[in-house]
């Protein structure tokens, strides 16, 4: 779970984390435009409804965590969608913490830009039925990237918390290592899928 | 099935009848509060405070025990590793294979939980703050906050929505199942949700464009004006004295000689 | 004044439509509606009847359409979308579309706040309204725990206390029991005799004699368009179209061929009751069917010309 | 096998449901269904009949239904919802519910694979089942973007390429212009002589007495069971459960009261011909119609007994 409940972080990380999201939020909210607002929401519902979704592998349950795609299909507006999933998350199932709101917002969000960034360097945004291979493959990336990321900040802010959090993150890590690979796989198809669908849905930001 | 935080919202308490904009910044505050306590004690003082908030909301305890079940799954890996080490030292326990495994002692303990009090605090002061109005007037209480307006619009709808799309993914997940589909831990299993779950994002997609023709079709200019309006009365000052005013104690005797910090063992 | 009232309630010319992925849906499309009209649209699926309506208050457009569609006198301003709920409102298809606010209420009086009332007339509207569709009393329910017919009819509400003066309604019986079908059809009859314009979209023919006087059939342009009689006359262009005439008429015209004397075909069960008694009040209360040589054959001619067998 | 053979198709015995919420849909259902008979379930919105073939094949269940229900003489065993399909196929409302793959070839292979077939054999059935449902060489066609008729016709294909012997159909008709409606109704009646056994959800009752040969209703629990003329004949019954007669029904009542001879009620507009063109014949090639003393009154009655205002 790449949620980070309250009270585990020093306070300067999960302060931090609030600050970098109220910049890049405020950033992400003066880009996007009011008749956004409806079809932002519905994604942001459809992610939250999706990362609902258990898959057993093996002994353990993973679920789609879904930061690289929003990026690959938001670009910066993913940021404001995944901000809103985390705060429903947590007072609609208690995921995750409140004053940790802001550093998850940036474990997810920060690496869904990066995300974006490697599908457009890698596809050039032309998305078509005839490019649908291209474009999974870097959907796929995107989309392991967005996790690789996402688990990298986590750890790196557990460990300068305090030396103790050392054996939690080792274990948070290593359960998380097929999540990578279902995540990579997951946005691939997704990709292709939308290629082959409806590949206009891809310029829409 | 998503359960709803606002289940118990009709129900009557001085926590239902403070104005939800007070209620909201006031337990708001007293959560950080208690997360940037780093003494056992004063956490224990702060969740014994959220217990008789939680109490006077009359919100079902049951209802609250069956949300903290979950916080438990995620926090409580940090009670059962903390306490031991496979690389610092410690009093060994086990050993195999090369690796050993101590025991660091009670400070470690009592510092895992400690962590896991304060999580479990901040998830049941979740309860009063938004379990004692129905979601929506929350929402509207967001906009009385002056949040970015963009945002409790995106709050708002994001909410209506996630009904709806897990209404239909259900449906969908039916509709896998009717055709001889069982999910399991393999690679069709994985390509075939994640077609599903694509099927949805682009239904979503072409949903979204319809609500908001809808919406431009009834007017909507770019800001969600409701008539919902709050008034504060003298009782809600009082409650967020109370509250805000506790807050703040927790952090004041943090500051003094008799609540030693324990901030983790370097 | 006077002037305004002479003008066409809707007043289409030469629309042309495709949508972004290329698919053409409107091809010059040309109508006019009169003020209290009330009129069906009807067509086969993917005729572009869903989006022929959403033209109709500028929230689809293009190039093309520019100055094609005037509603009142005035032509559509894309730009002034949320101005047009005065003048028309729209009723969707899916109410999980129409019905995006928490409450029902809300729901309602979004328009109405939108439109700038004051609050004691968003209510009073909000209560008129959810009267009038039979929901009074729903105020405080969450739309997404209504029944589906529920849903149907609170979208209604949604449209109603904006007060436009024309209404158009996107298949509003779909989905329905008959119980609520025959409701919701009261609901429109109401609001046809208050002299609102309506445009309804259905593929239910046997409801469209009680509620249009007049049918538009489109199949990506304008194939008919006459008084429900006219249009249903037209069985070769309906068959065309992949519609069909209401079952009442299909069977007077088999009478007919058993020697039923009748000029004008009922199109629905009451108009059918009704010229039934005045045939025989006027046949002096006798009407003889019988069987003449050409019965056999002009049956099956009527039968066979309203199969729509592949 | 001549076990099997007599067993019942479906055998529904006290099922009752609620959802978590604590909405209760189901109560005390009980009936059962031969294997080879076709059957309309009706009943007014929120009536339960999607919940209630929902758990024909484990899909919805709980403790209360354990052992409530058997297909072909065996319980259904919820851990086991997916070996179902060979037994039972559903095909829902919407069908963009069922189409969830980029092209209609996946879709209506979807089953066959999960079934375990050899990729021959799916292919054989995918051809099979489009040609069936009139979709022949629109197995790379992109299901999304399909038309509304098509993609119900789709639907249905991806349920026949499993060929189940049972089908469970939720409201087919919905929707649909009166061409693809027509069209649909012929692809039902091809499986009813095919000799599956069919269950349809439907609202449209102007289609049953074409599909169905026995109606059961539902409301919550099981208001009536029986043949299609004896459940239109009670329309005090149907009147409560928000249902109607047919059309042609409702006329030939009318048709009573002017002295036309008739015992059995004609349902469909079909049955209606044959039936006017054998009393006649039998009356020599002459019918009278006539106003009798009771006449206005009697029509009155039958008209009024049939109205569904509030
Ligand atoms: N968003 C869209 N993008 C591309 N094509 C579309 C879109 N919406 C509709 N179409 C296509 O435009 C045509 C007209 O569609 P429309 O929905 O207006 O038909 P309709 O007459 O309302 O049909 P129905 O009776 O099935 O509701 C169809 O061919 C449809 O597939
Ligand atoms: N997921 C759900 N959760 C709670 N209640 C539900 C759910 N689905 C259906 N219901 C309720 O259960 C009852 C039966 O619903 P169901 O969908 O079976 O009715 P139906 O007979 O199919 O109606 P319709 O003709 O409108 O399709 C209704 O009161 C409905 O509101
Ligand atoms: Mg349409
Ligand atoms: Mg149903």
């Amino acid at each position: 779970m790449v949620h980070i409940s309250d009270g585990v972080l020093a306070e300067w990380l999960w302060g931090g984390g609030w600050a970098v999201t109220a910049i890049i939020l405020a950033y992400a909210l003066s880009k996007m435009k009011t008749e956004d607002v409806p079809r932002l929401s519905v994604i942001t519902a459809a992610v939250f409804v999706s990362s609902l979704i258990h898959l057993s592998i093996g002994p353990t349950s993973v679920h789609f965590i879904l930061n690289g795609f929003a990026g690959v299909m938001l670009g910066i507006l993913a940021y404001p969608c995944i901000f809103v999933a985390l705060v429903l998350q947590c007072f609609l199932f208690g995921h995750g913490g409140v004053t940790t709101i802001g550093i998850n917002t940036v474990n997810m969000g920060v690496p869904a830009l990066v995300a974006y960034l490697i599908f457009r360097a890698g596809t050039g945004l032309d998305i078509r039925p005839e490019t649908k291979s291209v474009a999974s493959l870097f959907g796929a990336i995107a989309g392991g990237v967005g996790v690789v990321l996402a688990l990298l900040f986590l750890a790196v802010e557990l460990i300068t918390t305090g030396e103790e959090f050392i054996e939690t993150t080792v274990l948070v890590m290593s359960t998380h290592v097929p999540i990578i690979a279902v995540e990579a796989i997951f946005t691939g198809v997704i990709v292709g899928f939308i290629a082959t669908v409806e590949p206009e849905l891809f310029g829409k930001k | 099935m998503i359960s709803e935080i606002d289940r118990y919202a009709s129900l009557s308490s001085p926590i239902h009848r403070w104005d939800p904009r007070f209620r909201l910044v006031s337990i708001f505050t007293l959560i950080f509060s208690v997360v940037l306590l780093y003494n056992l004690q004063l956490v224990i003082i702060g969740m014994i405070f959220a217990v008789i908030l939680t109490c006077t909301s009359k919100i079902p305890f049951s209802f609250v025990l069956a949300r903290m079940k979950l916080v438990f799954i995620f926090v409580i890996p940090f009670f059962i590793i903390i306490p031991f080490t496979i690389i610092g030292t410690g009093v060994e326990i086990a050993s195999f294979s090369g690796i050993t495994l101590s025991y660091r002692g009670i400070e470690y303990v009592l510092f895992a939980a400690m962590i896991v009090l304060k999580a479990l605090t901040a998830v049941m002061l979740i309860f009063p703050m938004i379990g004692t109005s129905r979601m929506d007037i929350t929402i509207k209480a967001l906009e009385g906050l002056h949040l970015p307006n963009k945002l409790v619009q995106m709050f708002a709808f994001t909410y209506r929505y996630i009904f709806v799309l897990d209404d239909e993914f259900m449906r969908t997940d039916r509709a896998l199942a009717a055709r001889g589909f069982k999910k399991r831990g393999n690679m069709y299993t994985l390509t075939t949700v994640s077609k599903a779950i694509a099927m949805l994002f682009v239904k979503s997609y072409e949903r979204a464009d319809r609500v908001f023709y809808a919406m431009r079709s009834k007017g909507y200019t770019g800001t969600i004006a409701t008539l919902h309006e709050f008034h504060a009365r003298k009782q809600d000052w009082v409650n967020t004295a109370v509250v805000i005013g506790f807050a703040l104690l927790l952090q004041v005797a943090a500051t003094s000689d008799t609540f030693i910090a324990t901030r983790g063992f370097i | 004044m006077t002037d305004k009232a002479t003008k066409a309630a809707i007043h289409v010319h030469n629309l042309n439509y495709a949508y972004p992925d290329g698919t053409v849906a409107l091809e010059q499309v040309s109508f006019e509606i009169q003020k209290g009209e009330s009129i069906a649209l009807v067509g086969p699926n993917g005729a572009g009847k869903s989006t022929l309506i959403l033209h109709l208050n500028g929230i689809l457009h293009s190039n093309k359409s520019r100055g094609a569609v005037k509603i009142l006198g005035e032509p559509i301003d894309p730009k002034k979308v949320h101005k047009m709920p005065r003048k028309i409102g729209i009723v969707f298809q899916d109410p999980d579309d129409m019905l995006f606010m928490p409450l029902l209420f809300d729901d309602v009086a979004f328009g109405p706040i939108n439109l700038g009332f004051a609050k004691t007339e968003v209510n009073r509207r909000v209560k008129e309204s959810l009267e009038r569709v039979g929901l009074a009393g729903y105020e405080t329910r969450v739309s997404h725990h209504l029944s589906g017919g529920e849903k149907k009819r609170a979208a209604i509400a949604t449209v109603l206390s904006m007060n436009p003066e024309i209404i158009a309604m996107d298949e509003p019986t779909a989905n329905l029991d008959p119980k609520s079908r025959a409701e919701l059809i009261e609901i429109l009859k109401g609001l046809k005799n208050e002299g609102k314009t309506l445009i309804i979209i259905t593929h239910d023919v046997n409801a469209i004699p009680e509620l249009a006087e007049r049918v538009i059939v489109l199949n990506k342009t304008v194939v008919a368009d006459g008084t429900t009689r006219e249009v249903f006359a037209d069985t070769e262009m309906l068959l065309a179209a992949g519609l069909e005439v209401p079952t009442i008429m299909q069977f007077f015209e088999v009478l007919q061929a058993f020697g039923y004397p009748c000029d004008v075909l009922p199109l629905s069960l009451e108009d059918a009751v009704r010229n039934l008694t005045q045939t025989i009040e006027n046949g002096s209360g006798h009407v003889h069917l019988h069987i003449h040589k050409h019965t056999h054959s002009e049956v099956n001619s009527s039968r066979n010309k309203h199969q729509h067998h592949r």
